[in-house]
């Protein structure tokens, strides 16, 4: 097996890795590129943990070869705060307590964020959807969904983005 | 199987040459939402993975007057947003919207589901009352497989060493016809079909069927178009009896087998009512486009 | 006590301390430590249900570049049958061996075999493959009623079964049986104008952490080892560590990770002794992380019961009698809740005459573990389901009943102690005054209303505080922190040392840095690890005192400690934390608070449940239409995070009574070892969760507090299998009530 | 004086449901049953726990007795 030189940009910093052919992008993210928050809950896209966004569409990055990122624009956990400063995001996650053990937020916080993008106003039902492949053991869900329409409507009424 | 090399061919004859002339088993990749999930241990099955996402044919869709031709590696996100697509044919776009979680949709593929088989596949039933045809080209040149004759087996498909999934040809549906899918999981999301139906039909301005195609999921080792269960919608006006006729069809037809996701009986009670309810909404959806 | 005490800090929705690092992916869990030259462990797994190794040859694995080291039962040092203490209770040492790695015999799918260490983790796969291993197929055993027949196969022929009135002769798959009894109960059954009894089956279920075991360690021979591992109790860990591989614990250090989630399951060890013992003879630090589905094949499971139940009462609805007979599945080694299932199954009732019975079986699959109140949903279940059908006999409401035969301050309990003051009435009466309650259901929805019960531990934590010259606090702690528990100590700290709770923060410690510290679990660490605070920060009030003496020339009585501030109550003078902190250096050196203790006196919990749910009749799918949780916190210290414990609890008991299960092929094989099958609720299935605290304090701490992690897992079992049965008019005595179940049931309903 | 209170699986040890002792610490209430009741071991006794006047003490030794304190033997508990 050959290794195979990518060259990819994540969260806006231009990154090269050296990867097997038969890694995912979370792998690389993991233990090349030594950003260790995204998760590995499962391995096989059933529990979200370890969403990304690929060219801003987001996916489960161990469903993602590491050679595909070549070219590629990744979004992370790393890149969702600006240095100390907070996305409202996070800040919400943080006064609903939405977070219990903490697992599964930094790839709902990546969802989340994708979300609204696409959609700055969901309904709860289509929240709930939206983030149906993120997977949370611990809160029953109810308290990172109101995070998440309380930061929806925040971002709406012109709060950071 | 592990991947042990990964090549992103640009166009069709570059991907073929690939899949012909590689010394391991090469198999082609779309979104990797199935594929790689099998890429984990197993180092004495080495795969050459050929990425189609680099040629520009296979991630696009077009419609026009003849139909839909539908690049098979478009993500399920992307195509769903297409509401052109989704103005003809909305339950083929159900179906492809049914498949995974947002993070899978952003990935999985039309093409990578049929071509994986899976007799659970949402988009096959679909695909099937929409009598689309794939285009499989391969060393040979291109050749053209109604999608109902596509899926062999469990996890077969009739494409020959080397041969690749190029296009999905959808015709453009009669006036007066629509289509509908829907499928049983236990959840609300995240499970792969218990039993699934897709129907399509098509009414006259009296609200009468003049044509019907159902075509069933999960309950058999391929989906299976059922023309006993469309039958019994042609002629009527897709009343309850009618309905219940073709549910009955489909649960006749149904060849199931138990497992984790369901039972046999289960699966052929369950597929009655998804034909049913499906029938039910692209009757409504007939009604309102005619 | 805490009557009538205003609180500043405690009872406030703060901001957690360690939520920044968690919102941001900087907190660091199990998996994400990596050490230069590290190298990666994976292990071998049995893939037959029962089955004796006949031969065992890693000769070729050995050969393989790459590999680094080859660990096997062999390699463990002499171990013994031999019972005791960590994580979860009383743990047979000879079993904990066997578990981790198969000797001679593998018990079930997924046992390990052994492990290899290999320069990368792909290498180590591959190795797995050269590993030779014949087996000779034993006939299995997987339902706990088998099990327990006479001519069942054997798992043990040196389990013998305890607690019968005589030593038996024979081994058996039945490890223990165990009854608790109370007044006459043929008498309570003659006395009852309706008596109702079923058997009820519960399954294999999992705690579905959403992240795998993993550690990263490394062995010193002549100085210290090093584990760094996901653990509900990093001392335990150090505990059947070094007992397994014969070490001294001041030798062996173990660094507890973030952990995402353990719910009981990350209370024993299954990768750390491998991983030592890879890292002793491979001389590199190794990392091993477990895969989603070894997680499922192999690491401890919740138990599957048959629980049957028999209860009487009179035409009003006072309980007469109340029977049963639990039997519990262990899995592969000895050691199901079912001790607690029998202790807590009708504790929730001031009942005359009782008669329980248990039983421990072991079967053909992963050895369970403590899951969320172990032992108490499974029993509770069947006898929440009775007590509702005997409501519904008699014509009396479900709350009603509950109400005119709940346990209360004074009533003896079938386990032991009359109870203090508990907050089961104010459930119930809070229930029963809810909109949820009073709002009226549509066609195919049913409304099922359980109360639950958990004791709560206490247990040994130590905690030290220490002043900064700044006058802000480090508070150390040996708790993991599973679920926000930092912010509840960093809460507690600042109202006894009355100094803002922002500049104190919490840690928690590795064992080399504090005393020993019990294991997060039994809904223990706000109340015992919270009452180590409080001793902590007494002990720092108390020095801080005398410092603010010494300066003024009085005695400590005459100090007084006000809002962070010493108050010399013989003449004039104020000194506050920060200043007594910065001029420590002057006045004997720097200040630090202990508090280590084995906390008693902890509080039962009672909770009571509201489920409204709605069914498909065509398909037999449920969804939850509306559903409340209402549980007794004594004191919530951090309210937020006390309603997440309802939650949370609330969705995994809905999950089990749904669609959770463990299902086996006619071979002993797993079959759903994934997230994809083994399906736990998600954000798309569920309502919100009305939470509703109840606060009758805990006469036995400071604050009042009372544990809440576990009891919330209780009611859910039984209160939606009555919503189901009501709304699908059927009989339900199996869960998980998946869809082909209750279709089946309707289609065959007599009721 | 302080009234034990046996389970009923320790009642097949003594014979008897319930007894007064006079006994200030848990340590010497256990010396005194365990002399008074020669079926009950003293090593069993203490891998129980106790609950006096209510208050469950996981790992007890020193705790004091009072004069009217009502003593329940338990098996330890545990949790998830």
């Amino acid at each position: 097996m050959s290794r195979t030189h990518v060259t990819t940009t994540v969260n806006g910093d231009a990154l090269e890795f050296l990867c097997e052919p038969h890694e995912t992008l979370l792998d690389a993210l993991r233990n090349h590129l030594n950003m260790t928050g995204t998760k590995e809950g499962c391995g096989s896209g059933d529990c979200g943990a370890c969403s990304v966004t690929l060219d801003d569409r987001l996916v489960c990055s161990c469903l993602v070869l590491a050679a595909e990122a070549e070219g590629k624009s990744i979004g992370t956990i790393e890149g969702v705060s600006n240095k100390d400063e907070l996305h409202v995001i996070q800040q919400k996650f943080l006064e609903h307590a939405a977070l219990q053990c903490g697992i599964c937020t930094p790839g709902l916080i990546v969802s989340t964020r994708a979300l609204l993008q696409e959609n700055p106003n969901p309904t709860e039902e289509e929240t709930r959807y939206y983030l149906a492949g993120n997977l949370c053991r611990c809160t029953g869900y109810d308290k990172i969904i109101r995070a998440v329409m309380d930061a929806a409507e925040t971002m709406r009424g012109g709060g950071a983005a | 199987m592990a991947v042990v090399e990964y090549k992103a061919p640009k166009t069709i004859d570059e991907a073929v040459g690939f899949l012909a002339n590689s010394i391991h088993p090469a198999k082609a990749m779309a979104g990797g939402t199935d594929l790689i999930i099998q890429n984990r241990g197993h180092y004495d099955q080495p795969l050459v993975v050929v990425d189609t996402k680099h040629i520009d044919s296979m991630m696009q869709a077009t419609v026009d007057a003849d139909g839909l031709v539908l690049g098979p590696s478009i993500s399920c996100a992307e195509l769903t947003a297409r509401d052109d697509i989704k103005a003809i044919y909305p339950g083929l776009i159900e179906a492809a919207f049914l498949i995974g979680s947002t993070q899978i949709q952003g990935r999985a593929s039309i093409g990578g589901n049929l071509c994986n088989a899976s007799p659970a596949g949402d988009t096959l039933p679909a695909l099937i009352v929409n009598a689309a045809q794939c285009v499989i080209a391969g060393p040979d040149g291109e050749r053209t497989v109604p999608v109902e004759e596509f899926c062999i087996g469990v996890g077969k498909n009739c494409m020959a060493r080397a041969e690749l999934l190029v296009a999905l040809k959808v015709p453009r549906p009669a006036p007066g016809t629509a289509d509908a899918y829907l499928r049983f999981i236990p959840r609300s999301e995240m499970d792969i079909a218990v039993a699934g139906a897709g129907v399509s039909v098509t009414l006259d301005k009296n609200g009468k069927c003049t044509a019907a195609r159902v075509a069933i999921g999960a309950v058999a080792p391929t989906p299976l178009l059922v023309p006993e269960a469309g039958d019994a919608l042609i002629g009527t006006e897709i009343d309850d009896a009618a309905l219940d006729a073709a549910a009955a069809a489909a649960s006749a037809a149904a060849k199931p087998i138990t497992d984790r996701r369901g039972t046999e009986e289960y699966r052929k009670h369950v597929v009655g009512v998804l034909t049913k309810r499906a029938a039910k909404i692209a009757a409504e959806r007939a009604r309102g486009a005619s | 006590m805490s009557e009538a005490r205003e609180y500043k800090y405690i009872g406030q929705r703060s901001i957690r301390p360690d939520g920044f690092d968690k919102v941001t992916g900087r907190a660091n869990y199990g998996a994400d430590l990596s050490l230069p030259g590290m190298i990666w462990g994976k292990v071998l797994r049995s893939p037959h249900a029962h089955a004796k190794i006949t031969k065992l040859d890693v000769s070729r694995a050995e050969q393989h570049p790459g590999v680094m080291a080859i660990a096997t039962y062999k390699d463990f040092p002499a171990v013994s049958s031999e019972a005791f203490e960590a994580g979860e209770g009383a743990t047979d040492l000879l079993d904990l061996a066997r578990n981790i790695l198969a000797d001679g015999k593998v018990l079930y799918d997924g046992h390990a075999i052994c492990a290899i260490a290999a320069l990368t983790e792909a290498i180590a796969d591959e190795a797995l493959s050269l590993i030779d291993v014949e087996y000779e197929i034993l006939p299995h055993v997987m339902d706990v009623r088998d099990a327990m027949k006479e001519d069942a196969p054997l798992l043990h022929d040196d389990l013998f079964t305890q607690g019968l009135p005589e030593q038996p002769d024979k081994p058996s798959n039945i490890a223990a049986r165990m009854e608790l009894k109370k007044g006459d109960i043929d008498q309570g059954f003659a006395d009852a104008d309706v008596i109702v009894e079923r058997e009820f089956y519960t399954p294999t279920i999992h705690q579905g952490y959403i992240e795998p075991h993993a550690c990263t360690v490394r062995y010193e021979e002549k100085g210290t080892s090093m584990v760094w591992c996901c653990t509900q109790g990093h001392f335990d860990v150090r505990a059947s560590t070094a007992k397994l591989l014969k070490m001294d614990l001041s030798k062996l250090k173990v660094v507890a990770s973030e952990i995402g989630g353990g719910f009981g399951g990350k209370t024993t060890v299954y990768l750390e002794p491998v991983s030592l013992i890879l890292s002793r003879k491979s001389g590199r630090p190794v990392k091993m992380v477990m895969d989603r589905e070894e997680v499922f094949r192999a690491s401890g499971p919740g138990s599957a019961t048959r629980n049957w139940v028999k209860i009487g009462a009179k035409k009003d609805g006072t309980f007469t009698a109340m029977q049963a007979r639990l039997c519990y599945e262990a899995g592969a080694f000895k050691g199901s809740p079912m001790g607690p299932g029998c202790m807590t199954v009708f504790t929730p009732y001031d009942i005359e005459n009782a008669y329980v019975e248990g039983f421990d079986v072991v079967v053909n699959k992963p050895k369970v573990a403590a899951y969320r109140a172990p032992g108490a949903p499974q029993a509770e279940f069947a006898a929440e389901m009775v007590i509702n059908e005997i409501a519904r006999e008699l014509g009396i409401d479900p709350i009603d009943i509950r109400l005119k035969n709940a346990a209360r301050e004074g009533t003896q309990t079938l386990y032991g102690p009359k109870l203090k003051a508990v907050g089961l009435i104010e459930c119930l009466e809070a229930c029963k005054n809810s909109d949820h309650y009073k709002a009226a259901l549509k066609d195919n929805q049913g409304r099922g209303v359980a109360a639950g019960f958990w004791f709560n531990i206490g247990g040994q934590s130590s905690v030290t505080i220490n002043m900064n010259p700044d006058g802000t606090a480090t508070l150390v702690e040996g708790s993991p922190d599973i679920g926000g528990s930092r912010a509840s100590m960093q809460l507690m700290a600042a109202e006894e040392l009355q100094i803002p709770a922002d500049k104190i923060t919490p840690i928690v410690a590795d064992t080399e840095v504090l005393a020993y510290n019990g294991t997060t679990g039994g809904s223990r660490t706000t109340f015992a690890t919270g009452m180590a605070v409080i001793e902590a920060a007494q002990d720092v009030i108390r020095q801080m005192k005398e410092r603010a003496a010494a300066v003024w020339n009085v005695t400590a009585e005459q100090v007084d400690w006000v809002d962070g501030t010493a108050v010399n109550t013989a003449g004039e003078g104020r000194l506050t934390a920060v200043e007594i902190c910065a001029g420590a250096d002057r006045t004997g050196g720097q200040i630090t608070g202990r508090g280590n203790i084995n906390a008693r006196g902890a509080g039962p919990s009672f909770a009571v449940h509201i489920a409204d749910i709605e069914v498909d009749r065509d398909t037999g799918r449920t969804r939850v239409i509306r559903y409340t949780a209402c549980q007794d916190a004594g004191k919530a210290i951090h309210p937020s995070y006390v309603e997440g414990q309802y939650q949370g609890g609330a969705v995994q008991g809905i999950g089990w009574a749904l669609n959770e299960e463990y299902i086996y092929s006619k071979d002993g094989i797993l079959e759903n070892p994934g997230f994809l099958d083994y399906r736990i609720p998600l954000a798309s299935d569920l309502p919100m969760i009305d939470a509703l605290i109840v606060e009758v304090p805990n006469a036995f701490h400071p604050f009042g507090v009372r544990g809440v992690g576990e009891t919330g897992i209780v009611p859910p079992l039984a209160a939606v299998g009555t919503a189901v049965a009501n709304a699908a008019g059927i009989t339900v005595t199996e869960l998980p009530l998946s869809p082909p179940r209750v279709l089946k049931a309707m289609q065959s309903s007599s009721r | 004086m302080a009234t034990v209170i046996f389970s009923s699986e320790l009642q097949r040890l003594t014979g008897e449901e319930k007894t007064i002792v006079d006994a200030g610490t848990y340590r010497e209430l256990v010396d005194k049953i365990t002399t008074r009741y020669k079926d009950l071991e003293r090593d069993e006794i203490m891998k129980m726990a106790v609950a006096i006047d209510g208050e469950i003490i996981h790992d007890p030794l020193l705790e004091s007795v009072g004069d009217n304190s009502e003593v329940h033997f338990l098996y330890r508990i545990s949790g998830g």
